[in-house]
């Protein structure tokens, strides 16, 4: 067996030990191995457990490299851990949770703002799932929250930077200058409004 | 009695009024999920079974209810905020425009991350303990400290430094003292109906909101007493409201 | 890619997934497959995952089967899991150990009520690391918790009395109220817990 196969070998048994995604850097001091080593084995590594090849796949999320399971298997896995593989997301808790992303580190009051309702239960949860966790106090002594590693994973996300632009979302200019309009004109018609709209 | 303390049983709480009132402040209650209807009647059971109009406490219920039916109405509008009441409709349009945008975007971007867990569906990671040969405590104390980041004592104090700091008070100042009560209204239109007759638009011309729907629970109180009645000839139009013991005609 | 090929994928799928070895008859409960055809799939993993073959070995354990890792990699595995790693605190679990280095012997209610959210997260992973431990109960019958040697060890400090004095981060040194009841009161005000915040 040749060095770089061992390698490979060592790198894979560590991705199944570990529960979070192992950084090149990581790989490369636990064994002792130059970085260039390190992504050769993964590149060897992706090829054998590309999609299809194994019941494995090996992915790149989170900032790091990590064994998941082809979904190919998840009917069977369901019947036997007989529990789904994760939770589902409210409307709710998805708004929050892209509110989060999107502006971390940030506070519920203002996240509460952005959503116009209140977020405290749906934050709840996020953070009981551990999607989002505490990242320090605002000058008002509030909490502030980011998403965390996990977030990442679930998503199959690399890194944040892999979310889009938010600005892609927006209205175009001629959406957006209708809308202006109806709230000028909405505006308006209010600050002309007076008692009588007072019904008996 | 206060009005503070009266008791209230409904699906999403169960206490007294000034404890519900604190609780939606402090956003602990949804106040999309609170009928505001119920409080009300919740009031005016109180109201028949104590057999009495306490116009002081009635007074402070309306001013109560009404500024959480104003709050509640705010939310419903995509969350205006109180300044955009002061500001011009242009300003007011461009603050409001801005904030249904960022609405707007968070909600696409929601849509988005559903999306992507959707498509992440059935992906399984594996979360097993360590083997026994690895398990060992990570922060074991060596003899070399720097390999297990002597920690700074100060970090401690600084974080009981910032626990102590009182966050700014909420204040119920502007809604917990009524600018305006049902006894002064009640005096107001009786000065009023002494001409026999009189609109209320020009009752509560120039007042607030809140006057106005303080004024007309005092009109309602003095139908309630006999002492006037009133027509109005079409929905939104002006209210003309007479004293009781003119020969009236009703229109309408 | 042949059905056998696949369910040899998902039983593969399986062990990756499962903490404990799996039975054949487990397997084919999960799998909706004869043991016939598991017992197949599982000499076919056997010869994939053959000693040398690959990091990971498959492991009649128990009466099941499990993956256990090559013992070529235990190396690599030891530098990174039980390295010492320079740990350090989030903002959450520095408040958690502050408030009980302070405040011992104290209970998770009253930590959640200074902070304002929550504790529990960052006191489990605290007691995890052996920074907090339990110390008896409350008359109330909550667990209390102190910190221990291990603390002492990492912060420098010979006893407890050698903690930096609050004094110096304090924002109302003026005031006489034992510490414990001023972080109370502060706590409640962040949270909303108390009438005290509420200005009439």
């Amino acid at each position: 067996m040749t060095d770089s196969a061992e390698h490979a070998h060592t790198i894979e048994a560590l991705l199944f030990l570990s529960t979070d995604p192992l950084s090149p850097r990581e790989l490369a001091d636990a064994t002792q191995a130059s970085e260039e080593a390190v992504a050769a084995a993964l590149t060897q590594l992706a090829e054998e457990y590309a999609p299809g090849r194994r019941g494995l796949r090996l992915r790149e999320l989170a900032g790091g490299y990590t064994f998941a399971t082809d979904p190919a298997s998840e009917n069977a896995a369901r019947r036997l851990f007989s529990r789904p593989r994760a939770f589902t997301l409210t409307p709710a808790q998805a708004e929050t949770l892209a509110i989060v992303a999107y502006l971390q580190p940030i506070s519920r009051p203002e996240i509460s703002r952005i959503r116009g309702v209140s977020a405290d239960s749906a934050a709840t949860i996020l953070l009981e799932r551990g999607l989002i966790e505490e990242s320090g106090r605002s000058q008002f002594g509030a909490v502030l929250y980011r998403t965390g590693t996990l977030f990442l994973k679930l998503f199959g996300l690399r890194t944040l930077d892999d979310l889009p632009d938010v600005a892609r979302w927006d209205p175009t200019p001629e959406e957006q200058a209708e809308l202006r309009d109806r709230l000028l004109r909405a505006g308006e018609a209010r600050s002309g409004g007076g008692p009588g709209a007072i019904e008996e | 009695m206060s009005i503070a303390a009266l008791d209230l049983d409904l699906d999403v709480f169960t206490g007294p009024f000034d404890l519900l009132l604190t609780l939606v402040l402090r956003e602990e209650i949804d106040l999309f999920e609170l009928q505001l209807a119920d409080v009300v009647l919740a009031y005016l059971d109180h109201l028949e079974s104590s057999g009495e109009l306490d116009l002081e406490s009635a007074t402070e219920f309306i001013v109560l209810i009404a500024a959480l039916l104003e709050l509640k109405s705010r939310l419903l509008l995509s969350g205006e905020d109180e300044e955009l009441l002061d500001l011009e409709p242009d300003e007011a349009a461009e603050e409001l425009l801005a904030k249904m945008l960022d609405a707007r975007r968070y909600r696409a971007a929601a849509g988005y991350l559903r999306e992507l867990f959707a498509a992440e569906g059935g992906v399984r990671f594996r979360a097993a303990p360590l083997p026994e040969y690895l398990r060992r405590s990570t922060e074991e104390p060596t003899d070399d400290r720097s390999k297990i980041g002597q920690q700074d004592p100060a970090v401690l104090g600084e974080s009981i430094g910032r626990l102590l700091h009182m966050p700014p008070a909420i204040s119920l100042r502007h809604i917990l003292v009524p600018r305006v009560s049902v006894v002064a209204r009640l005096a107001h239109l009786r000065g009023l109906l002494r001409r026999g007759r009189f609109s209320f638009d020009e009752a509560v011309s120039g007042a607030d909101r809140m006057t106005v729907a303080v004024t007309v629970f005092a009109l309602l109180e003095l139908y309630r007493r006999g002492e006037a009645r009133w027509d109005q000839a079409e929905n939104f139009g002006d209210i003309s409201v007479h004293a009781v013991a003119e020969p009236l005609r009703v229109a309408g």
